[in-house]
């Protein structure tokens, strides 16, 4: 793995609890790793498969998805509609050779600012041990094949 | 008959079941053999790859390819063809999708020449012999073409104006296509050549599907007699329907079977697996993270339900395989 | 496979190894110009043994049946009698009637569809008629427009059949472990009573056809007959408890080169009696009689080459499950010099007598009155673990293997299709052929065209041979001098025109 | 895409907020840097954006290079988005073409590295260039509000609220679930620090809601369903019968008097059991509504219809009591909701080592306040239950609170009361008072001078927890006397203190029914069951639903002013949604495409707020804009891409994926 390697996490917060703890965790001058890329959603139930899919197939080395807890959702159930996707996309990228710890799902009230510090540090160590994304096959033959076809 | 618009067909990995779809136009196939000159088809006709690269560049309106791209001979066709057609049709969900074919992408060339030729019982290959791209026999030197590692959609080989889904597609949506081309008046480019809504808008069983459709687990089609009715999801059945573009007019369903995604996405979607993973998902009922679990246990094969007909197209295309 | 052809035909002279895609031929000449090997090769696999591999058991009847789209039915079929052994289920009667209905549905119109749209025109036509005329349009010419239409029409009403009953004609979806996905209605039964009646007398109509332009035609005769397109081998297929053709379910039986029955084994024991043997220079497996063991490719009752298909079938067979075929089968053992008929052109006729058996099959299967009994599946509850599916595809047998976990999943498929155990013997006929009449100064079309005749008969399935592309292949024929220049080239299409370089 | 979405001309604004961002973030390398992005006509850093000449700054741009998007990298959305919108909208330009990186709470101030932050904001301003080339004109949804007020809870809060507003000229419906509004305020004999008469107090006040021609009283009654949304929620009230019709009855009371029973014999539940109540009753004498009610369980009409019904001959030619009175359903419109449902005593049983219930002289809290109270089964006259009075009293503090094993929370006011009770248990018996406690919080005004006034008062403090309370005497001292066991933590020694009365401070709960009863209003519950304020410090009377507000112990823990502080809160808080007339609901709502719907009904089961709906006419699915709240589970679910959501179209949020990750 290259000596200065940082993983880049695409984060989907929900502007109810998760995106507020993280200000938390700023006006709170917590530190943590640089390695989040926060985009706002309006709860997690809107973070559609496709979205951790298209940032894996555009090179995050984790997707990080931060809801209210269970009975807590500022919109009642938003957030047990993205813990039902959450566990059948983990398995379905689990399938498609993209490690557990890539992918993460956690409840973070907007009083836990702490927990976000915790949980992106955590992460990033996870990462940083996983090392990049491993490379694909390449799609083209070895050239003394071409040659010989 | 030099007057008629020049039109091919051609076929890379495939099963030829889009050849079918053609042959199930039945009678149709003499109206339309009789208002166009078939150039290419190794299917049915003789070719000479010198008489193609012979037709001026866009000389044929249009090339009907179905199949995945696989391998070195295929993509060189594929090129060919484009250049000398006005029209590029991926035909079918292998050109469109990968196919079931592309399934091939959660592994790598060796694996499944592994499997097919030492791993197999019937086989016996005690010296472990596999078939050579240039295979050397006392100064003969039979050779046979090279197969890639990752099988490709025809559009991330050419550029590709039209698509027609289905595995098989539907023999009416491939006479629509001809009439659409033939018509002048082309549509957008990149248009899948089929209704742009999913599968439940023509299904019969739609109105059977209660509003408010939570379940409580997952069938899998041999463990229930389905109702042959009612709305197949409402059974717990894994129907891909509301995911599935329309155009087949539901011919699984009225086979009292689930959908299984053969059209693939509407023009909407941007990775058709990713949108039937949340339309199933969605509607669970469990909340506590193991009753959960316990409910997905239903979809055993997820990639393999989701991604049946497009691995190749979808946002991540193959498996990421150990380094 | 082959579909629809149009007036137009042009010459294909093709150079280049890239467009050997299809299956082809390289005969390579000594110095004294004479073949010293001819390779018959299939040039590509998609592995479906390894897609199968995580997939749940019960959607293999409809992934395996994306092996080929001519014969996607075959495959459905093979694999939901795996699913049915898998489950350790039987289907209740009219599961098993209905699956029965659709497959010699299925039966009739793939052969029907060989013998006016592949095969069939070289002899309905003519050899030597130009090849402008050798398709489809040609037939329609010779029998008349009408006969013509009846022949395209036939075709789709059977089509349209296997859409009511499979859901889909390509690719259908109505096999399950333990019977069918859908009952049959009053109404459909109708409608298959109709289509069957019909059927028969157009079988009934064929043979006559072939027996007017094929039969009562002394060249034609001689041409089957001759040596170059005989080979002495051993035959295998399914036979029902009275030693009748089956197609659905039954014992495989082998017959030796003499006729006498030498094996005869329940399908699912099959990994004791045929073994696949792999060359380098073929994507394609080639398959031979375990016991004996591969001697090479050789004929005669030492080698291990057997042949499957309607030829192998009949040569199995003590008779015909139905009346008129079983009239037919007694006539064609009769003028071909009693069983076995070990000359490969005889398959076309074979074909005839299987697709009248099919309609006649159907018939009697539209009118059973329990085949309209709603109860028409039985739920499994055994633990899956192990699964082995045999059908007869119109090409010869088909052989479906299934090992799961416990939650049903593949851990591993096997797959042997009717063209790899007709692939030695058609290597065979091929290099026979191009030894007995190529030489460095002698590559007429005359000759090569022999070449391909004993090719095409077999009506092979390469796109089945290697789980990978589909109906019956172009064929590529490259001949090449002792230094490996080419000296010659030709290709066999499917509507069985051969051009040359 | 700059063609499908007209001319696109961005102004990107990068915030120093002094040294807040540009301490750690370089400021200005992000604006160069996003000075060289595609569709970037204007880039900046400047001082503070969100000064008047920050925003002015926007504005000119605005105005001298014809920007339509404007990207604001500074603090959280949630502190200034409104500011830098209304500045874009001073400039003309549509609120919703802006939008806010937060480059200081999620950057330079929980990060160290400068690099590293520099690079983080570059790709963030990066994500939201590409985002807002995608942004398109919206209006905000104006929703009317109801003028009327709906107050759940006839407490000290809800009283204290409704009279707010109805003083204020609102029409206010105050729904209590028991026979008479006062909750437990009126159950207390005086009330800390001051000791003044919590009836005197609080009476007046019951009255006045009585009387008050702009609120309309409903007791005994419950809300049974609640629809609509802020400004507009349509609520069903049912009222269950007292078998005394209210417009006849005078509150004479001689019904009671007149009873078959001539003495009272049934559990009096105002009295905590300690007295005894007829079939026919008030809960107590200044009972609002004054009127009596009859439990049908021992009322001998209804046990055998063979009563002489000596109350109906007594009310006479009123015939107010009515044995066929049936329950009523009333429907009623309201714009605001203010919750007031109090809490729950907690239940000693729970602590059984405490003998609640098993020892007849260990007492509740508020059985003492009853027994203290001169209006109380005794008059005032503290007898235990079996007769004698108390010469020694031990009041154990913290019971169900601040216990692992119990609840968590301290309930805040166990030691004021406690130290009350102290007080007026000296006052009523003389007896020696200990109190065990683990600490003494007098956090209010006045609190902790009564806590000195209590010690000079003689009244012993033991500091320990409790361990148990029993009969066994272990010498003569001990006979007949209940015995606590504590370690007292300042002497270090196990202690055993015989007493002949216990008192046992229980805490304050949530109602057991709290999570249904949100569930019903549809607002947050905290983990514990208390109503969930929307922000505990900038929104302490707000919940997260918007027009529903809480005040009280409904909310948490908390004494009488504290309570009557939320109330007045709450209703101001009513009060200016009230005057206001309407809401600006932010235009984040989802919509269908119906052409592309295929009616596959996916999104349906989504909504918990009905918004989404299947149209059986055209088979297709529908969304109510003034009932979507915006979250975007629908569209997460679409199976077919036919909803989308304004301002976190699909497009936007891919475009912010990409961008995030496109290394430049």
């Amino acid at each position: 793995m290259p000596e200065n390697y940082e993983p880049k996490i695409v984060a989907f917060f929900c502007n109810w609890c998760t995106y507020l703890a993280a200000d938390l965790a700023g006006t709170s001058r917590m530190k943590y790793a640089a390695n989040t890329r926060v985009i706002r959603v309006m709860c997690s139930g809107r973070v559609d498969p496709q979205f951790v899919l298209e940032a894996f197939a555009k090179g995050a080395d984790g997707v990080l998805i931060g809801g209210c807890h269970p009975g807590d959702c500022h919109y009642q159930e938003g957030n047990y509609k993205a813990l039902r996707r959450y566990y059948l996309l983990k398995r379905t990228l689990r399938e498609m050779g993209i490690e557990e710890e890539r992918f993460r799902l956690e409840w973070i009230s907007a009083a836990e600012g702490d927990r976000v510090r915790t949980v992106v540090n955590d992460m990033v160590q996870k990462l940083r041990a996983l090392g990049p994304r491993k490379m694909n096959p390449a799609i083209e033959p070895e050239l003394e094949e071409v040659a010989a076809s | 008959m030099s007057e008629k618009a020049k039109v091919a067909f051609y076929w890379c990995a495939s099963c030829g079941g889009c050849e079918e779809a053609v042959v199930d136009l039945a009678e149709k196939i003499l109206e339309v053999s009789a208002a166009v000159e078939i150039v290419l088809w190794p299917v049915a006709l003789d070719f000479k790859r010198k008489d193609i690269e012979a037709i001026p560049d866009g000389g044929i309106v249009a090339t009907f390819l179905n199949g995945a791209i696989r391998s070195t001979e295929q993509e060189e066709m594929a090129h060919l063809l484009r250049r000398k057609s006005k029209v590029m049709v991926a035909l079918g969900s292998c050109s469109q999708l990968g196919g079931i074919p592309g399934l091939a992408n959660l592994w790598d060339r060796s694996a499944i020449l592994e499997a097919v030729y030492k791993g197999s019982p019937s086989t016996v290959n005690p010296e472990g012999t596999t078939p050579q791209t240039a295979y050397k026999d006392n100064g003969r030197t039979p050779t046979l073409p090279m197969l890639y590692n990752t099988v490709r959609t025809l559009d991330q080989v050419v550029d590709v104006d039209y698509y027609i889904p289905g595995c098989a597609p539907a023999a009416k949506l491939v006479l629509d296509a001809v009439e659409t081309l033939l018509s002048g008046n082309l549509p957008p480019k990149g248009t899948v050549l089929a209704p742009d809504r999913a599968l439940c808008d023509e299904c019969p069983r739609r109105d059977t599907r209660p509003d408010k459709l939570e379940l409580a687990e997952f069938k899998r089609p041999h463990q229930i007699i389905a109702d042959p009715e009612k709305c197949l999801l409402a059974q717990g059945l894994l129907c891909l329907g509301p995911a599935t573009r329309g155009g087949c007019g539901g011919l699984c369903t009225k086979g009292n079977m689930p959908c299984t995604g053969c059209y693939g996405p509407t023009s909407r979607v941007r990775d058709y697996g990713g949108k039937a993973l949340t339309a199933l998902a969605s509607i669970i009922e469990a909340k506590d993270d193991t009753d959960i679990e316990k409910v997905l246990a239903g979809i055993p094969d997820p990639v393999g339900t989701f991604y049946r007909y497009s691995l190749p197209a979808s946002l991540l295309k193959r498996k990421t395989l150990e380094a | 496979m082959s579909v629809e052809t149009t007036p137009t035909r042009r010459v294909t002279i093709d150079p280049i190894t890239r467009l050997e895609g299809h299956g082809k031929i390289d005969i390579f000449l000594d110095d004294a110009g004479q073949v010293e090997r001819a390779y018959f090769q299939v040039p590509e696999l998609r592995g479906f043994e390894k897609f199968a591999e995580g997939r749940p058991a019960e959607d293999m009847p409809q992934i395996t049946s994306r092996i080929c789209g001519v014969c996607p039915s075959a495959h459905h079929m093979a694999a939901t009698k795996a699913l049915d052994d898998l489950y350790q289920v039987e289907p209740p009667p009219a599961g098993k009637k209905i699956r029965e209905l659709f497959y010699n549905t299925f039966m009739a119109e793939d052969h029907a569809l060989h013998f006016y749209f592949l095969g069939g025109p070289d002899f309905v036509v003519g050899p030597n008629a130009p090849a402008a005329e050798r398709n489809v349009l040609g037939v329609v010419a010779k029998v008349g427009l009408e006969a013509g239409k009846k022949v395209i029409g036939f075709r789709r009403k059977l089509r349209d059949l296997m859409t009511l009953v499979g859901g889909k004609a390509i690719h259908p979806v109505l096999g399950l472990p333990g019977g069918v996905a859908k009952r049959i209605t009053k109404d459909d039964q109708e409608q298959f009573r109709r289509v069957a009646g019909e059927s028969v007398d157009f079988c009934l109509f064929t043979l006559d056809l072939f027996d007017q332009v094929v039969l009562k035609n002394s060249d034609y005769v001689n041409l089957i007959v001759s040596d170059t397109y005989t080979h002495r081998t051993h035959y295998m297929g399914t036979v029902d408890e009275r030693n009748r053709v089956n197609f659905y379910d039954g014992k495989l039986r082998v017959v030796s080169p003499e006729g006498k029955e030498l094996m005869k084994f329940p399908q699912n024991q099959y990994l004791d009696y045929v073994a696949e043997h792999v060359e380098p220079w073929s994507y394609m497996k080639f398959c031979y009689l375990k016991p004996i063991g591969w001697k090479g490719f050789v004929d005669g009752a030492d080698s291990g080459v057997y042949s499957v298909a309607p030829l192998a079938r009949l040569n199995v067979s003590d008779g015909m499950p139905t009346p008129l075929a079983q009239a037919a089968y007694e006539q064609f053992f009769a003028t071909l010099g009693g069983k076995p008929v070990h000359h490969t052109l005889a398959l076309h006729w074979a074909r005839m007598i299987e697709m009248l058996c099919a309609a006649e099959r159907m018939k009697e299967l539209a009118e059973d009155p329990e085949l309209t009994d709603p109860n028409v599946r039985k739920l499994p509850t055994a633990t899956p673990k192990e699964g082995i599916g045999v059908i007869e595809a119109p090409r010869g047998t088909l052989i479906h293997h299934y090992q799961t976990d416990e939650k049903g999943l593949i851990r591993k498929a096997n797959l042997i299709v009717a063209t790899q155990h007709n692939a030695a013997r058609m290597a065979m006929s091929v290099e026979k052929a191009a030894k007995g009449f190529v030489t460095r100064d002698k590559i007429s079309d005359g000759v090569l065209n022999m070449v391909e005749m004993a090719f095409r008969a077999y009506d092979p399935c390469l796109g089945c041979a290697t789980h990978s592309l589909p109906g019956s292949m172009p064929l590529f024929v490259r001949v090449r001098d002792a230094n490996g220049a080419t000296t010659a080239t030709l290709r066999r299409d499917n509507d069985g025109s051969v051009r040359r370089d | 895409m700059s063609e499908r979405n007209g001319i696109v001309r961005i102004g990107v604004y990068v915030c120093h907020c002094g040294t807040n961002i540009a301490a750690i973030v370089d400021c200005k390398a992000v604006a160069e840097y996003a000075g060289g992005l595609y569709h970037v006509t204007v880039s900046r850093d400047y001082k503070y954006l969100c000064s008047d000449p920050g925003q002015e700054l926007i504005r000119q741009d605005i105005r001298d290079h014809k920007l339509n998007r404007i990207v604001v990298a500074s603090c959280s959305p949630h502190l200034h988005e409104h500011t830098f919108r209304t500045a874009a909208e001073g400039a003309g330009l549509n609120a919703f073409y802006v939008h806010m990186v937060n480059i200081r709470e999620h950057n330079s101030w929980v990060h160290e590295n400068r690099e590293a932050a520099t690079k983080k904001a570059q790709d963030m301003v990066r994500a939201a260039v590409r985002r807002v080339v995608f942004h398109q004109s919206l209006e905000k949804v104006r929703v009317p509000v109801h003028p009327d007020v709906l107050v759940v809870g006839g407490g000290i809060a809800g009283i204290h609220a409704a009279l707010t507003l109805a003083n204020a000229g609102k029409k206010v419906y105050l729904v209590e679930r028991q026979p008479t509004i006062g909750g437990h305020m009126a159950m207390f004999d005086k009330t800390f620090p001051t000791l003044d008469c919590a009836a005197c107090i609080l009476t007046p006040k019951m009255s006045s809601v009585k009387a008050h021609p702009n609120i309309t009283l409903w007791a005994h009654s419950d809300v049974t369903k609640v629809e609509g949304y802020v400004g507009n929620y349509k609520v069903e009230v049912a009222r269950r019968p007292r078998y005394i019709n209210e417009d006849l009855c005078s509150g004479c009371l001689e019904c009671i008097e007149a009873c078959v029973y001539k003495e009272p014999k049934f559990i009096d539940e105002f009295n905590m059991g300690l007295g005894k109540r007829k079939p026919i009753y008030i809960p107590f004498p200044q009972a609002v509504p004054q009127m009596p009610l009859i439990d049908i369980d021992t009322c001998i009409q209804f046990k055998s219809g063979k009563c002489k019904k000596t109350c109906v001959q007594a009310c006479g030619d009123r015939h107010a009591i009515d044995f066929s009175q049936k329950e009523e359903i009333r429907n009623i419109e309201v714009g605001t909701i203010i919750m007031a449902t109090g809490f729950k005593a907690f239940d000693a049983r729970r602590t059984p080592y405490y003998g609640y219930g098993t020892y007849p002289n260990v007492y509740t809290s508020l059985e003492v306040e009853r027994l203290v109270n001169a209006s109380g089964p005794t008059a005032g006259d503290v007898v235990l239950r079996d007769g004698r009075k108390p010469k020694t009293v031990g009041i154990i503090h913290c019971v169900g609170s601040r216990d692992e094993g119990t609840n968590r929370w301290c309930s805040r006011v166990c030691c004021m009361y406690s130290l009350k009770l102290a007080h007026l248990l000296k006052e009523h018996t003389d007896a020696e008072i200990f109190n065990f406690y683990i600490d003494i919080r007098t956090p209010g005004k006045g609190f902790e001078e009564f806590y000195q006034r209590l010690l000079s008062e003689g009244v012993h403090f033991i500091r320990g927890r409790v361990a148990e309370v029993t009969d066994w005497a272990l010498d003569p001292t001990e006979e007949n006397k209940l015995v606590l066991r504590v370690e007292d933590t300042l002497l270090g020694t196990v202690r055993r203190i015989p007493v002949d009365m216990v008192v046992l401070s229980v805490g304050i709960e949530p109602h057991e029914d709290a999570q249904d009863v949100r569930r019903l209003f549809n607002f947050g519950c905290g983990s514990e069951g208390f109503f969930l304020e929307r922000h505990p410090k900038l929104a302490p009377v707000s919940t997260f639903t918007d027009g529903i507000f809480v005040a009280g112990c409904c909310q948490g823990p908390k004494d009488i002013p504290d309570t009557v502080a939320q109330a007045g809160a709450a209703a101001a808080e009513a009060l200016a949604l009230i005057d206001t007339g309407f809401v600006e609901q932010e235009p984040n709502t989802a919509y269908v495409i119906e052409d592309e719907c295929s009616g596959c009904k996916t999104c349906v089961p989504m909504c918990p707020y009905s918004a989404v709906y299947f149209n059986a006419d055209t088979k297709r699915a529908g969304i109510h804009q003034v009932l979507c709240k915006g979250c975007g589970t629908c569209v997460a679910a679409c199976p077919s891409g036919s909803i989308k959501q304004h301002l976190f179209e699909d497009d936007q949020i891919f475009e912010e994926i990409e961008g995030v990750l496109t290394y430049a």
